[in-house]
């Protein structure tokens, strides 16, 4: 979230999509409701079904799963021709005045310039702004060529990377394109190729027919919506303010990042990012899944956001030079561009994980680190294993059979694997893979995957920090040992790798350094005390270090009290910088539990304390105007205070302390332009600047925007026997959305009586008018069919979800409870079907976050 | 009743202020105090597992650490401090007990060896010897110094880690440690779905 | 339950004598207010409930619905109710409500129960059940006009929801509200949850478009004490079925006519009891300890 | 929503009554509980007079200063008389002494031991059950806005907590303190010593019996210091600092266990 669970009881106005946080989040949703009793705040949901969170809302839309930014690209479009936008906020914070590079092209036949059908990636080198400073006022179209072609000869960006080229060594790749230092731009909004006009002209094909026939949502219900959604910004109203709230509903499509982008694009453009009340806000639906990203815990990053190195960094200046941005803003402004401190926490990344053998001679130890250039998500890791691969899987809480998709390739997987180690709390379906239904005594003894599973502890029996979805570090304490011969995990991982390790000091092996040398000076090294870790993470001064501003010097051995004193001589360490003043030397901050706050907007400074820099809502620079004055002076984040020099608040600023406004330092400091990005330029999405709306990969149409490129062009599919999509063709015709309920926590409380007697069995909820016409009556067996598997449950035969004109055509949706499998109370007791709802998912991801499509495939659906 | 001249004297002198300078009639109340039988309870503040809003709990658990005796769960209270819940807890917050006292958890390692049809019991130490041997062997196999274009790579793309959404983040870290140290490229989490 | 004790009984089934202790102390009713329109059926009151009054698990069945089981049970005494509505301009709402004993001030149950204090109405405007005085005959079940007593064949004892009075009688409030993570149940006095529950009402009506929006506290049976705030409270009947005008069964009214008199004979007898702890903080009064069955002089402290 | 615990007028009935009541449920305490109730209409009287009068405090001066008015002081012989008679036999061989002193003298005991740590018990028993009602009139009046505040001593007074109170918040119980001094009650959170700000769960028991269900000793061992709570989420009907003299024997308990109370209660326990 950008901003936080109670800070929702500021806001006016909700749009609540893709996510069911009623029902995933109660004790969270009182925020809302409060803002609704006590505001008199509005809220709109949007969802497959009339959920939990629906029945609260004061407009409930109904969509088709996987349509969402048709949605969002409808209101975008509304906000724009009705002038229900902040356009203070959209000139200065965002990037719309930027004028984009020429020969960049809008995707009308669902193509952005760049892409190669034979590869089936962009070229993305016209995604890019356009180099030369101010042209507001020169709109005119020759005008913009002459600019264009005056700059092309000298473009420094150009220069810099053909100087590149020809350093590099022949055959190697080009280096990548990079922004232009001095973007041009029009604070007229005027000019033909500037965002503003680009993004105008991109959702204008998104008129409420189009949106219509595409989400099925009929007209009158959605310009209803839009008009309320955007009644913040009547009649030039800067004061109000509007939050988004969303969830897994919109990740896990093949086009999520691209959803919650149009999300974000929406709130810069009612200028609603940074304010107290606004922000996008995802609910995240795990304990600690925030935490585990920000810590890396996924292939494609190091812990606090770093990317990973890859094959052509061929050392450590290399990769640092091609991760670190360089400022891209119009020249008249500021931009802090955060990210070109990059060195300095990669430096102290390698000195925490590898000590004194990460030095300046090594690179600090760069090569330790294993190069990554290709995907790894965990759907890659199921179907490597399928290929014979992968060979040995550790699942530390982490049930892959029954998380998917597609759980029995999964299973077959493992059959393929040599072993497998599961650390887990109760019995569950990986580790029982071998003897999941289906599998006769005789088919067990051919299959040779060794299986350890290991007694972990639970929640209660452990400390560490947990990190929630507001971004707020909160340690908890262990109330009591594991039972029986259960360990801590952090004894098991740590006494598995020692033991590893002992073996490759004895026997020697491949490439043993970085095991050998991997930091482990912990007190108890066959039980890291987590004290100890989470000290480690936030950071420490290897050698007395000094911040010039204010003379303040934290010494060797002291822990450092915030990144600003991260160093990239080696002289500090630290395992992710976005924690680093988490524990500082006066003591844990995460563990803090000041019951205080002061300002009533529900901020708590001193409660746990919150990344970065116990920044409770992000980019709150934004919540001011251009002069530093609060959009809404009852709402106060921060403010410019012209007698101290500096911005103050009730929230930490977001921002260089000192930056006085007339500099205009752009409040999205992640950014090396310093603005919100309308457009994104170079490939930091893989799918195009803007969003589009793209079908689902199982589709019960082709996209009416584009028929002939209807889902995502850089989607792949996987390959192998198991990897099948259906189409309506074959008689998949049932849209299939899966989700979870209240009563019941993932695959982990149908051990808990209390959530089995409150929601016993699995089952599908179908629109009555599907049931009718299948002679199907609530209650009777059912049998869901995917290109994939069969899912056998009861039937719940509902109004909550209707049946849709998708395109013209009628359109049923079905939906699927995912908490049940082959182990748990009533799975043992005989009383399921014993089937995975993600036997039914297609293997197919997200190009930018690698989410599977669970939502939103194709099935068929008959009465079992 | 007898009441120990000890117990009278120390309650006097620390607690008891009122029975021996104000002068009230211990007798009673001293002998109520012995025939107490006090029970010693931990409140330990956690946070729930469960979904990312961070409910803040209270675990009461008894028993006296100092006796070695294993505290057993008595009470999971909503934590009336945080600012999040407010003490509230949802249907499956308020069942925690539930979960943590729970006669389904796994108490033993445990392996089910290639072929077999049975999970066997097995020691800690035997477990942890065999599965660094696993990944050893493994590794050995299958580690790629360099890519097929010459480039040092260091990886180890035959072996994956997959963590869980209750792993905290110091577990994460040592995650990051030791799985990139091994060179494995598939480390991934909960996170990603 | 000793607790019990401590409510002051204002009328006992099947009770041939006067009501002991009945009239002497006007006690302030007690309420719950249920805002059916913040529920989010989460049913963490479900869960508070079986935990507070340790209720035996019951295994359950998919019934085509998100409800925990059809009707409340023997032992399960609260339960949301969800109901799946179209209304006329094709939008659709999701009416969930919990349901539980409503506490009438007239109760039917208590009118149809031949045994001897087996029920009781508290004075606080709480009915309860004593099972040791229970003789199975269900007449209670069918006196009720909301199907809320349920008979336990094992024990052949009728059971149903306390409103917690052996909390409220402990200065408590129930179980269940104290577990609502959305705050849209209330206790307190029936004045303040009434005037509650309109201010909410009204904010529905003036607010949120609901026109019809009210409080539902049937005078047919003289008022309840657990009152519901409802979207529309012209239909009750969309909500599982809230009769709009529930009514107990004539042959029950007549037969509780034959004791009427004797009870407000018994109006003249002595007996203090105790007004719960959650109202203190408005007017005091005396409460000593007094098991209902066994008359004692009423102590005479009536102060302020 | 209010953090601070608001002010609600103090309830000396309610006190009384509740001395009776437990009196006749502890028969242990019932000596000490009867001469609370007597103390109780006493200060009663002193409150019920400060409101009469209409008093108020400056707020530029520490609330301790202020509680020596005529309103308390031409009480005092009345205190003495009611202890000499009702007291325990140390007390009131105490007042006996105390009825051949001059008002100059009981002023300047007054005085004395309206402070923190007067170092004469019995004198400190005669001034608190005088001023507290006094303090206790003077901080409601004040008004005094402490939402949000939450340390270890009193936000009006700066006087140390003599009990702590659990009150219903959601499922949970909230803590809050109670002045020992002019009973205004603040919240503090839970899991955290009142005297020595120490956090660490693992130093900080609950001692809970039976006998008293509601009751808790909340000790640190870090400082060897407690205090008994009132939970209100078990037992609605306490009266937090009735109740609290009512659970005597877990003050002897933890004394005998080495735990120091971090303010006595007015009966001395």
């Amino acid at each position: 979230m950008t901003n936080g669970w109670i800070d929702m009881k500021n806001t006016d106005m909700m749009l609540i999509m893709g996510g069911n946080p009623a029902e995933n989040h109660p004790c969270g949703f009182k925020w809302p409701i409060e803002a609704k009793r006590a505001r008199n705040a509005k809220m709109i949901v949007v969802d497959p079904r009339f959920t939990r969170t629906a029945v609260v809302a004061d407009q409930f839309l109904q969509i088709r799963a996987g349509t969402d930014i048709a949605f969002l690209g409808g209101l975008i479009s509304y906000a724009l021709q009705n002038n229900r936008i902040n356009k203070e906020y959209v000139v200065n914070y965002t990037n719309a005045a930027f004028v984009v590079k020429e020969g960049f092209k809008l995707p009308e036949d669902g193509l952005y310039s760049g892409f190669d059908p034979a590869t089936q990636v962009y070229n993305k080198s016209t995604w890019n702004y356009e180099e030369g400073g101010n042209l507001t006022g020169k709109a005119a179209a020759g005008a913009t060529m002459m600019a264009a072609a005056m700059h092309a000869g000298a473009h420094p960006a150009m220069v810099v990377a053909a100087a590149a080229t020809a350093a590099a060594k022949p055959g190697a790749p080009p280096p990548p394109p990079m922004l232009p230092p001095n973007v041009a731009y029009d604070l007229s909004l005027e000019h033909p190729r500037s965002v503003y006009q680009l993004l105008k002209k991109h959702y204008s094909r998104y008129t409420p027919e189009m949106v219509e026939r595409i989400t099925g949502i009929p007209k009158e219900q959605f310009l209803k919506a839009a008009d309320l959604f955007t009644s913040i910004r009547k009649d030039g109203d800067t004061k109000k303010v509007g939050t988004i709230i969303y969830a897994v509903g919109w990740t896990q499509h093949t086009f999520g990042t691209q959803i919650i982008r149009t999300a974000a694009m929406l709130q810069l453009l009612l200028g609603n990012v940074g304010r107290a009340g606004g922000g996008v806000n995802a609910l995240r639906g795990h304990a600690n899944i925030q935490g585990a990203t920000d810590m890396a815990g996924v292939f494609d990053i190091l812990p606090g956001y770093l990317k990973v190195p890859v094959p052509n960094d061929k050392d450590f200046d290399t990769y640092i030079n091609r991760i670190t941005p360089k400022a891209a803003k119009p020249k008249e402004w500021d931009s802090f561009n955060y990210w070109s401190n990059t060195p300095r926490f990669a430096v102290s990344l390698l000195k925490a994980m590898y000590g004194d053998a990460a030095s300046k001679e090594n690179g600090w130890a760069f090569h330790y680190l294993p190069k990554v250039d290709r995907r790894y998500s965990v759907t890659d890791i199921w179907d490597d294993m399928y290929r014979g691969k992968v060979k040995g899987i550790f699942a530390f809480g982490m049930n892959g059979v029954a998380i998917g998709p597609n759980s029995k390739k999964n299973i077959e997987a493992l059959k393929k694997a040599d072993w497998l180690v599961v650390c887990e709390l109760f019995p569950d379906e990986t580790s029982s893979f071998w003897e999941s239904p289906g599998i006769t005594a005789e088919d067990q003894k051919k299959i040779n995957t060794t299986v350890y599973r290991l007694p972990g502890a639970g929640f209660a029996e452990k400390d560490g920090t947990f990190v929630n979805s507001a971004r707020w570090l909160q340690w908890k304490n262990a109330a009591l040992p594991p039972p029986g011969e259960a360990k801590l995990d952090q004894e098991i991982l740590a006494r598995i790798f020692l033991k590893i390790r002992e073996l490759y000091q004895k026997e020697g092996g491949k490439f043993p350094d970085a095991i050998l040398k991997a930091a482990w000076s912990y007190t108890n090294p066959n039980n890291p005390s987590l004290v100890e870790v989470a000290k480690e993470i936030n950071g420490k001064a290897l050698a007395d270090v000094t911040d010039e501003k204010t003379q303040t010097t934290i010494k060797a051995g002291q822990q450092l009290p915030g990144f600003g004193f991260l160093r990239d001589d080696g002289s500090t360490s630290g395992g992710n910088w976005l924690y680093c003043g988490s524990w500082p030397e006066a003591g844990p901050l995460m563990q803090r539990r000041g019951t205080e706050d002061p300002s009533g907007l529900g901020i708590y400074p001193n409660w746990g304390w919150s990344w970065p820099m116990n920044r409770r809502v992000m980019y709150n620079r934004a919540s001011c105007d251009v002069s530093g004055k609060p959009w809404d002076p009852s709402r106060k984040q921060v403010w410019w205070n012209e007698a101290a020099g500096k911005w103050v608040g009730n929230d930490v600023p977001d921002f260089k302390p000192d930056s006085k406004p007339q500099d205009h330092m752009g409040p999205f400091i992640m950014n090396p332009e310093g603005v919100g990005r309308l457009f994104v330029p170079l490939g930091f999405v893989a799918d195009g600047p803007f969003p589009e709306h793209y079908e689902p990969f199982e589709s019960p149409i082709a996209n009416p925007l584009h028929p002939y490129q209807s889902t995502n062009p850089v989607v792949k599919k996987f390959k192998t026997a198991m990897d099948k999509y259906g189409t309506p063709a074959e008689g998949y015709n049932v849209v299939c959305t899966t989700y979870r309920l209240t009563e019941h926590y993932h695959y982990w409380t149908k051990n808990n009586p209390m959530n089995v007697q409150l929601v016993p069995e699995p089952f599908v909820e179908i629109p009555e008018e599907l049931a009718r016409e299948k002679g199907i009556n609530g209650g009777d067996k059912v049998r869901v069919t995917s290109a994939r598997a069969e899912y056998i449950a009861k039937a719940m035969v509902t109004k909550r979800i209707r049946p849709m004109k998708i395109d013209g055509k009628t359109t049923y949706q079905i939906g699927i409870p995912i908490h049940w499998g082959y182990r748990g109370i009533v799975e043992e007791e005989g009383k399921t079907a014993k089937d995975l709802a993600n036997e039914l998912s297609p293997t197919v991801i997200d190009p930018n976050a690698h989410t599977p499509e669970f939502k939103g495939f194709l099935v068929k659906l008959e009465k079992a | 009743m007898e009441v120990s001249r000890r117990t009278f004297f120390k309650a006097g002198l620390l607690g008891g202020v009122g029975l021996t300078v104000f002068g009230f009639d211990a007798a009673p109340l001293l002998a109520q105090t012995q025939g107490l039988k006090i029970s010693r309870t931990t409140e330990t503040r956690s946070t729930c597992p469960y979904c990312s809003v961070s409910c803040g709990v209270i675990i009461h658990t008894i028993g006296d650490k100092a006796k070695n005796v294993t505290p057993q769960v008595v009470h999971v209270e909503g934590d009336p401090d945080h600012p999040i819940n407010r003490g509230t807890l949802c249907p499956k917050g308020s069942s925690l007990q539930q979960d943590i006292m729970n006669e389904r958890r796994l108490t033993k390692p445990q392996v089910r060896r290639p072929g077999s049809t049975k999970w066997e019991d097995i020691s800690w130490d035997q477990a942890i010897s065999d599965i660094a041997r696993l990944v050893k062997k493994t590794r050995d196999d299958t580690f790629i110094a360099t890519d097929s274009e010459g480039r040092t790579v260091n990886r180890l793309e035959s072996i994956a880690f997959t963590g869980g959404c209750t792993d905290t983040n110091e577990f994460n870290f040592l995650v990051v440690k030791t799985m990139r140290s091994l060179g494995l490229t598939y480390i991934e989490n909960q996170a990603r779905v | 339950m000793t607790e019990r004790r401590t409510l002051q009984t204002e009328q006992i089934s099947g009770h041939p004598g006067p009501v002991p202790g009945m009239g002497m102390q006007r006690n302030l009713e007690v309420c719950k207010l249920i805002d059916a329109t913040t529920c989010i059926g989460c049913k963490a009151c479900e869960v508070a409930c079986v935990e507070w009054n340790d209720l035996p698990f019951q295994p359950t069945t998919f019934d085509n619905t998100y409800q925990t089981m059809p009707e409340t049970n023997w032992n399960y005494w609260n339960l949301i109710k969800f109901r799946e509505h179209q209304r006329e301009d094709g939008t659709l709402m999701w009416l969930m409500r919990k349901d539980q004993c409503m506490h009438c001030a007239d109760p039917g149950c208590l009118a149809a129960c031949p045994a001897d204090g087996a029920i009781v109405k508290y004075a606080n405007g709480i009915v309860d059940f004593h099972q040791e005085n229970c003789i199975g005959c269900e007449f209670c079940v069918s006196g009720c006009p909301f199907n809320i007593p349920k008979f336990n064949p094992a024990t052949k004892k009728v059971y149903k929801c306390t409103l917690c009075s052996d909390r409220v009688g402990q200065g408590l409030e129930p179980a269940c509200i104290k577990a609502c993570p959305t705050g849209c149940l209330h206790f307190g006095t029936k004045e303040d949850m009434k005037m509650l529950a309109e201010t909410r009402a009204k904010q529905l009506r003036d607010v949120s478009g609901f026109k019809d929006a009210g409080v539902y506290d049937p005078e047919s049976i003289g008022g309840t004490h657990v009152i519901y705030v409802l979207h529309d409270a012209k239909n009750p009947e969309l909500y599982s079925g809230l009769p709009k005008d529930p009514s107990i069964p004539f042959a029950y009214k007549a037969w509780k006519s034959i004791f009427k008199p004797l009870g407000l004979i018994g109006a003249t007898l002595g007996f203090v009891g105790v007004v719960f702890h959650y109202v203190f903080e408005g007017p005091k009064r005396e409460q000593p300890e007094v098991p209902p069955p066994k008359p004692e002089p009423p102590a005479g402290r009536k102060e302020l | 929503m209010n953090n601070g615990r608001d002010m609600t007028r103090p309830d000396w009935e309610k006190r009384i009554r509740r001395a009776r009541e437990l009196a006749a449920q502890y028969p242990a305490a019932a000596e000490v509980l009867g001469f609370y109730g007597e103390i109780a209409a006493f200060q009663r009287e002193i409150f019920v007079a400060a409101a009469a009068e209409n008093l108020h405090a400056d707020p530029m001066r520490p609330l301790g200063e202020q509680l020596v008015r005529p309103a308390a002081l031409g009480r005092f012989p009345a205190l003495v008389e009611l202890v000499e008679k009702k007291g325990p036999a140390g007390l009131a061989q105490a007042a006996r002494e105390l009825r051949q002193e001059t008002p100059d003298e009981w002023r300047a005991l007054l005085i004395k031991n309206s402070q923190p740590n007067g170092s004469d018990l019995t004198h400190r028993f005669f001034a608190r059950a005088c001023l507290q009602p006094m303090a206790e009139y003077l901080a409601f009046d004040s008004k005094v806005q402490f939402s949000g505040y939450s340390g270890p001593l009193c936000p009006v007074c700066g006087d140390k907590p003599q009990l702590s109170v659990l009150r219903p918040e959601g499922d949970g119980g909230k803590r809050s303190l109670v002045c020992s001094c002019c009973a205004t009650e603040w919240d503090f959170r839970r899991i955290l010593c009142p005297n020595c700000a120490e956090e660490d769960h693992g130093k900080l028991p609950r001692f809970s019996a039976e006998d008293f269900p509601h009751v808790r000793v909340e000790a640190c061992e870090t400082c060897k210091r407690y205090l008994k709570s009132v939970d209100l989420t078990t037992n609605g009907l306490a009266v937090p600092v009735v109740d609290e003299i009512a659970a005597a024997p877990l003050d002897l308990w933890a004394a005998e266990h080495g735990y120091q109370k971090i303010e006595l209660n007015l009966m001395g326990l």
